[in-house]
């Protein structure tokens, strides 16, 4: 017995020291890893609503929908769009998409969130081409209206690709599904 | 002279994945790129020379009985300390690597390291042991992070080099890509050992 | 519903009867010289009671059993005794062989003379008279019959089965003395029945044999109701014991367990005649009929013939080898057993020689198992030849224990229909003989 | 004389039937279904089957001869192999891929187990999985219409298989909510079409990959391959009866029991897969009862891949999932040996 | 509809995502006890055993001690200011709960259960350092699963793992009789295997359920 009481004795003091060690480990990496997290947030926000000034974007939350004001000045004077995550079961994972739109409901940029797709089928949606800037497929939505955003599979014009169907497909549904929502949320686009 | 051995000794005569099959799970998870693979090699090397270091610094004073806990409390904190440092320095390498980062806790290199060498031996000998493992096992998911990256992508450290023409064999980024890479150098390490043996 | 007459698996060899079932008996001379080993049944060897240079006449006792599950050995032609040796033997092994050379004479013992009222005997008269015989079973496997004819207390035998099946493809001693020599058989079954108190006799004949079904289902009727001609499916091996009774009583003779274990009596219809000369005659057993048949044999006989006599004179009575002989068998081509020489006896299991031509003797290289499954569809006993092969192969003794290597009868039925020609059942005689040394030595 | 008696165990005698035999004899049977895909889809159905089987061929020559053991490629597996896995990809692909997947079948499918014999699962179908996996573009674009037909009346997408064709519309019906009403109206149409072409379903007039599409020519060969016993029907009419079955009861649009299921027999590469790639002795289990609970499984995985999973096809993933369980399978299944009393 | 979450949550984490075979996660117990069928299945229960008991000891650790909510037992404790953020204490916690765990339920059955004891007993102590085990925890936590969706999680893994195993068992309990080339023997043909494991699994990528 006394023997147990001394190794969990040593073993407890040992956990201590680790845990006091992790505690200020934690302390110097906390802010640095919450700094990442707003700054990945903000890029995608930025990628979304470029003409935004970054210290302007705003999020708004109503009753069940959330997404983003965004204004020319920091200020915040001048709105240039909205932003908002939209959400797609793609092949193997949800696909959550930053979508941006300036004042008459026509897109203005996107960036993928998450996506955990088929290496090198699904992930094409964030592919970029060699020698480009900007990943192609998410290109072909810019100033669309919702009702422009449907695949060369379902009828439309954007193009699918080819072998990933249902990852294009959940990119642009979600996004159509969130463009309108969003529409009927802010009582139609001015345009 | 042996300090020398110690130290080149993990990257080919007892490299840990290929010869003793070791750490097979991070070699196979996440050598679908080489970043990752090296990503996953350095923290791994980080943990294994500290661990190493504070276990034959302690070997002395810790009670057999419970060595095996104390060596995981040990390398739990190191794991910990990279995880979080990761999050805050690299997190794009940090998301690819996913929750293998703090797996590399129960990664059986590290603990095995702890208990068959750094538990035995001094301080100096201890370090070499784990950085040389540490760099055997970093060459290793390397090697198929390599072979996994090119044939699969086409492409080596995320730039293309495959040329345009090149449809990869996307079945090498996928899971049964990395059973049937690692399966393959396995059995040609087998091989050359057997012809060397001759 | 009719329900088949048949048992699991089995295979359709060629049945090549027609070499010889038209050929009707014939009796051959006396040989010059014969060979008698003092083992030709299961069961202990017999102790030879004659010495060298002593002189013997036909159906004198030369070799005397010591134990009860054994047998003795007569002479099969008077003359000399030359020499008592080790001797090469049908069934593979040297065995300590008496060599008789012949007078010509062919002086037979003067107690061999018909019995008046035989059936008056008592069984035990009957009995003794069946094992001082020297009657083994030959049907194959020649256990003595005696030691069949006393069962235990425990187990009565309520049917006994006349095995007339002769599934063997080549061989046809049997179909030719149902044919010609039904009175005996029949006689030979009463006195079974008389021996083992029993009232239901069955006879199984396959249905290749038409002629003899029709000759047995006459002498049936004449025999009243507790005797019954069964046609049976041609399929080999119909004429194995285990699978004959299922086919026949529908009962399932236990693994590892015997006929009386359910009931059940099996004797060869040769046997069935040897009884009845051994208890009406006093004749011991020292001729049997043998089939000599075969591609590479120049004349297909049947023939009547002297325990002891060389597999070469046998031969050269039926006008000797073709050409391209190549292989002789003693037996039937399915478990019969090749021999190295022609200058092995004829014993008294010896139902048939089959002499193969070049052309068939050699068997193709075996090679990988596909899995095509046919061993395991065709094995009567249910085993699965395939796993089983692989595991003798491997010598995991242990596991092809487990998996029932005991229970193999070495048919050859999934070494027939193997098309990767892998040798089943030379794996399973090596894997029965290693499982049969680690029984023994545990025990 | 004395001398040459050759001496051998028991039996003496074997059947006539050898390995080259029984692969030749299932390689001439898929002549038909062969024929068949050339005049469906062109001289190019040739040149695919040609550099399949001399992929296959070739490579386990070679690795043979690098290993040092003796070279098996005359005992027609090899080349039942590669005419398998030319006949599971589309006609016009480049024919690199054949290559490539007859390479990948015979060099980590089969030799690494042991070659003929050892290897546990389906190795054309591996091949196939292999390329699905690696170039799904090349192996789910259907570019050649048919000669002489395809599904009656769904001109704008003459190419698509049949079931990809279902497998959409049901997806739209499933979602009508969001869709458009034209595209709706599509997917109905489609769907009561789809019952319309048994006929060209039957005779193989429908896109698909090569060597799948005709029903009828496929069974002549499978009439022959059952005549010489080459096959045994418990796994492909366990096989037939599961899809058919489960189909019917989950495969419609309107609740149970309202499904196709002779659209879904006759469909996509079941005949190909039932008769010739489930049957595969090496791959399937050996025992009676073990056969028909693989064809069983076989087709429960198919229909659950057919109607709920990534694929508008399911037959090759779902023999290769009960390749894997043949082990398993024959072990619970063996036989009860003659006479033997239940232990314990 | 819950009922419905949970079927997707199993299904997924036995067939479309199998621990072994797609996520590489207890890859060294799926080698090494799968030469043989008997000790598979030991294994197999083992491994299913203990995920589950894992995933409901470190759903309440995660809940109760480390998380920043109002149930933080710290914080009712110590009547603190704000709850403690102790998320960065969550692999040392898990790895220690696992360890005290699989110790604790080895001791139980010992008692219990001398006869299971010895057919899972020496399959338990190899459990503490299966990266399965932590992973499914962590998973858990990633996913920010329920309570119930962390038990059902940590079940189904489990018998995914287990599926892996018995596969792999029987089908190397066959390699055993096969002539393998020496090079390949043992582990890197058991890796082939796998591989090939793995592409009939991915047909069942993409499954949709509910
Ligand atoms: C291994 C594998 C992974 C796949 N991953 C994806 C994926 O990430 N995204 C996707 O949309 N489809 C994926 N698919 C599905 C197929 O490619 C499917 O055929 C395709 O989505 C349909 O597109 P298509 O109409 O262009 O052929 C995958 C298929 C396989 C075999
Ligand atoms: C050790 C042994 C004991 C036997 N005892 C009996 C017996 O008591 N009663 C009986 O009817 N048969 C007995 N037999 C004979 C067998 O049932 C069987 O007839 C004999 O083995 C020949 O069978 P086969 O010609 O089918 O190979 C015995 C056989 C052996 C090997
Ligand atoms: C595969 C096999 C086939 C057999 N075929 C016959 C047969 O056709 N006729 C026969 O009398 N005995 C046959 N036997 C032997 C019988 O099983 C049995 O031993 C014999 O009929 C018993 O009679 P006996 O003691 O008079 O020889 C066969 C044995 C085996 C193992
Ligand atoms: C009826 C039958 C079906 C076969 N099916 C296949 C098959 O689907 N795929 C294949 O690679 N080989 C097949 N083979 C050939 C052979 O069994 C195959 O090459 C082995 O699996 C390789 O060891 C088949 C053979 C037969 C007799
Ligand atoms: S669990 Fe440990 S022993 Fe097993 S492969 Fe992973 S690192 Fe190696
Ligand atoms: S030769 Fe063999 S199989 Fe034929 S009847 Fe005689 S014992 Fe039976
Ligand atoms: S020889 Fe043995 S294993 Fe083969 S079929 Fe006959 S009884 Fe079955
Ligand atoms: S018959 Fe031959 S090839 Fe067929 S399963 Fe049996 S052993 Fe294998
Ligand atoms: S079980 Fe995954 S690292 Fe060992």
């Amino acid at each position: 017995m006394k023997e147990i009481l001394k190794l969990g004795g040593i073993l407890m003091l040992i956990t201590a020291i680790a845990g006091g060690a992790l505690s200020m480990v934690n302390s110097i990496t906390k802010p640095k890893i919450e700094l990442q997290k707003r700054l990945a947030l903000e890029r995608a926000l930025l990628k979304a609503l470029p003409t935004a000034d970054s210290d302007a974007i705003i999020p708004v939350e109503t009753n069940g929908q959330k997404y983003y004001k965004g204004y020319e000045s920091p200020d915040t004077t001048g709105l240039v769009g909205y932003a908002f995550v939209a959400k797609g079961k793609g092949y193997s994972s949800e696909i959550e998409t930053m979508v941006g739109i300036d004042t008459t409901g026509a897109i203005t940029g996107t960036s993928i969130l998450h996506q955990v797709e088929t290496p090198g089928l699904g992930t094409k949606i964030e592919e970029v081409t060699y020698g480009e800037e900007k990943p192609w497929f998410q290109q072909q939505f810019m100033d669309r209206t919702w009702e422009e955003l449907k695949l060369d599979k379902d009828g439309g014009d954007i193009n699918s690709i080819t072998g990933a169907t249902i990852s294009s497909r959940a990119v642009t549904s979600s996004i159509r599904e969130g463009l309108k929502e969003l529409e009927n949320e802010l009582g139609g686009f001015n345009n | 002279m042996s300090l020398f051995k110690e130290f080149f000794k993990g990257f080919y005569d007892e490299n840990p994945v290929f010869r003793l099959a070791l750490g097979l799970c991070p070699a196979l998870a996440v050598s679908n790129s080489v970043q990752n693979a090296v990503g996953m090699g350095a923290a791994a090397t980080f943990v294994l020379l500290c661990s190493n270091f504070i276990v034959s610094l302690i070997r002395k004073g810790v009670p057999k009985k419970i060595r095996i806990p104390i060596y995981i409390v040990v390398i739990a904190t190191f794991v910990t300390i990279v995880d979080l440092a990761m999050a805050g320095f690299a997190p794009d390498l940090h998301k690819s690597l996913g929750i293998f980062v703090p797996l590399i806790v129960v990664n059986c290199v590290i603990l095995g390291r702890a208990e068959a060498f750094a538990g035995k031996n001094n301080v100096l000998y201890s370090l070499f042991d784990g950085l040389g493992m540490g760099i055997g096992f970093t060459l290793a998911l390397t090697v198929v992070g390599v072979v996994r990256e090119l044939l699969g992508d086409g492409k080596l450290w995320g730039i293309p080099i495959m040329g345009a023409n090149f449809e990869p064999v996307l079945l090498f980024i996928l899971p049964p890509g990395a059973f049937l890479t690692l399966g393959l150098f396995l059995g040609l390490f087998n091989w050359i050992d057997s012809r060397m043996k001759k | 519903m009719f329900k088949k007459l048949s048992f699991r698996g089995g295979v359709h060899p060629p049945e090549k009867k027609e070499l010889s079932e038209n050929k009707p008996i014939e009796k051959m001379p006396p040989p010059s010289m014969v060979i008698i080993p003092v083992i030709q049944h299961i069961g202990a060897p017999a102790e030879p009671c004659v010495e060298v240079g002593e002189s013997v006449k036909v159906g004198q006792k030369i070799a005397e059993p010591k134990a009860f599950v054994s047998v003795p050995s007569h002479a099969s032609i008077s003359g000399t005794v030359k020499s008592i040796d080790k001797m090469a033997h049908p069934v593979g092994g040297k065995v300590l062989s008496i060599v008789i050379e012949g007078d010509g004479n062919d002086d037979m013992l003067p107690d061999i003379k018909q019995i008046p009222d035989y059936m008056q005997q008592s069984v035990e008269e009957m009995r003794d008279r069946i094992k001082q015989a020297g009657i083994a079973g030959m049907g194959g496997a020649a256990f003595p019959t005696h030691v069949k004819l006393s069962p235990p207390a425990g187990k009565p035998i309520d049917k006994l089965i006349l095995n007339g099946a002769e599934c063997e493809p080549y061989l046809t001693s049997d179909a030719r003395l149902m044919l010609e020599h039904p009175n005996e058989i029949i006689e030979g079954m009463k006195i079974f029945m008389k021996i083992l108190d029993c009232h239901d006799a069955y006879i199984g004949i396959e249905n290749n044999k038409p002629e003899a079904i029709r000759i047995f289902q006459k002498l049936a009727k004449e025999a009243g109701n507790n005797f019954q001609v069964i046609g049976l499916n041609v399929k080999y091996p119909q004429g194995a014991e285990k699978q004959l009774i299922k086919a026949i009583t529908n009962r399932d003779v236990p693994a590892g367990g015997l006929p009386m274990d359910v009931g059940c009596l099996v004797q060869n219809v040769g046997t069935a005649k040897a009884v009845y000369e051994a208890v009406s005659s006093n004749k011991p057993f020292y001729e049997r009929v043998v089939s000599v048949t075969g591609e590479g044999i120049q004349e297909t006989k049947n023939v009547l013939v002297r325990v002891g006599t060389t597999f070469g004179e046998l031969i050269e009575f039926c006008g000797g080898l073709k050409d391209d002989a190549l292989k002789i068998i003693n037996g039937g081509p399915m478990m019969g057993i090749a021999q190295f020489a022609m200058d092995v006896p004829v014993i008294k299991g010896t139902s048939g020689i089959v002499v193969l031509s070049e052309k068939q003797s050699k068997l193709p290289a075996p090679q990988p198992c596909i899995g095509c499954a046919r061993c395991v569809d065709s094995c009567p006993m249910s085993l699965m030849p395939n796993y089983l092969a692989a595991l003798v192969e491997h010598k995991r003794f242990d596991d092809a224990h487990k998996n029932g290597v005991l229970d193999c009868i070495e048919c050859g039925c999934c070494s027939y229909v193997c098309p990767s020609k892998i040798r089943h059942v030379h794996l399973f005689k090596f894997g029965k003989l290693e499982v049969n040394k680690k029984l023994k030595s545990a025990a | 004389m004395e001398n040459k008696l050759f001496v051998s165990s028991s039996p003496h005698i074997t059947d006539k039937e050898s390995i080259p035999k029984i692969m030749y004899g299932v390689t001439l049977s898929l002549v038909p279904a062969f024929i068949g895909a050339i005049y469906f889809f062109g001289i190019q159905s040739l040149w695919v089957v040609l550099v399949g089987v001399l992929s296959a061929v070739a490579t386990e020559g070679v690795i043979q001869k690098l290993m040092k053991k003796p070279i098996t490629i005359t005992d027609g597996s090899a080349i039942l192999t590669g005419v398998l896995l030319a006949f599971n990809v589309p006609a016009e692909v480049p024919l690199w891929i054949p290559a490539v997947g007859s390479m990948f079948a015979i060099a980590v499918g089969k030799i690494p187990f042991g070659g003929l014999g050892y290897n546990p699962m389906n190795p054309a179908l591996l091949g196939r999985a292999f390329l699905l996996a690696s170039w799904p573009t090349h192996m789910t674009i259907f570019k050649t219409a048919p000669t002489g037909g395809t599904l009656s009346g769904i001109d704008a997408i003459t190419n698509a298989t049949p079931l990809n064709v279902y497998r959409q519309a049901k997806d739209a019906i499933a979602n009508q909510a969001t869709l458009p009403a034209e595209n709706v109206q599509e997917a109905y149409n489609a769907m009561s079409q789809l019952s319309d072409s048994y006929w060209n379903l039957f005779t193989g007039k429908i896109g698909g990959c090569l060597g799948e599409t005709s029903v009828l020519l496929l069974l002549i060969g499978a009439v022959y391959l059952i005549y010489k016993r080459y096959i045994s029907l418990k796994i492909p009419l366990s096989y037939i009866v599961t899809v058919a079955l489960l189909t019917w009861i989950f495969g419609g649009t309107e609740g149970l029991f309202s499904g196709d299921p002779i659209f879904h027999v006759l469909s996509g590469g079941l005949m190909l897969g039932a008769f010739y790639m489930a049957t595969d002795m090496v791959t399937s289990p050996v025992t009676y009862k073990g056969r028909i609970y693989f064809g069983i499984g076989c087709g429960i995985l198919t229909v659950v891949i057919r109607l709920v999973g990534g694929y508008p096809e399911g037959v090759s993933y779902s023999i290769l999932l009960m390749n894997l369980t043949v082990p398993l399978i024959d072990r619970y299944t063996k036989p009860k040996i003659f006479g033997e009393v239940k232990q314990k | 509809m819950e009922f419905q979450n949970l079927m997707i949550i199993a299904i997924s984490a036995i067939f479309i995502n199998n621990f072994v075979l797609t996520r590489f996660l207890g890859i060294c117990p799926y080698i090494g006890v799968s030469k043989n069928l008997d000790s598979a299945v030991g294994m197999g229960f083992a491994v299913v055993f203990v995920m589950t008991l894992a995933s409901m000891a470190t759903w309440l650790i995660d809940t109760f001690l480390l998380r920043p909510t109002s149930s933080n037992i710290f914080y009712i404790i110590f009547n603190a200011k704000e709850p403690p953020d102790l998320l960065y204490l969550k692999t040392i916690a898990f790895i220690l709960v696992i360890a005290s765990l699989v110790q604790f339920v080895e001791m139980v059955i010992q008692k219990m259960s001398p006869a299971l004891y010895r057919s899972l007993g020496i399959y338990l102590p190899l459990i503490t350092t299966n990266c399965a085990i932590l992973g499914v925890t962590l998973l858990n936590l990633d996913n920010a699963y329920s309570f119930i969706e962390s038990i059902v999680h940590g079940f189904a893994a489990g018998i995914g793992f287990t599926l892996a195993l018995l596969l792999m068992a029987g089908i190397r309990e066959r390699l055993e009789l096969a002539p393998i080339p020496n090079a390949m023997r043992g582990i890197p043909i058991a890796f082939i295997m796998a591989g090939l494991m793995s592409i009939a699994f991915l047909g069942f990528s993409g499954l949709k359920i509910g």
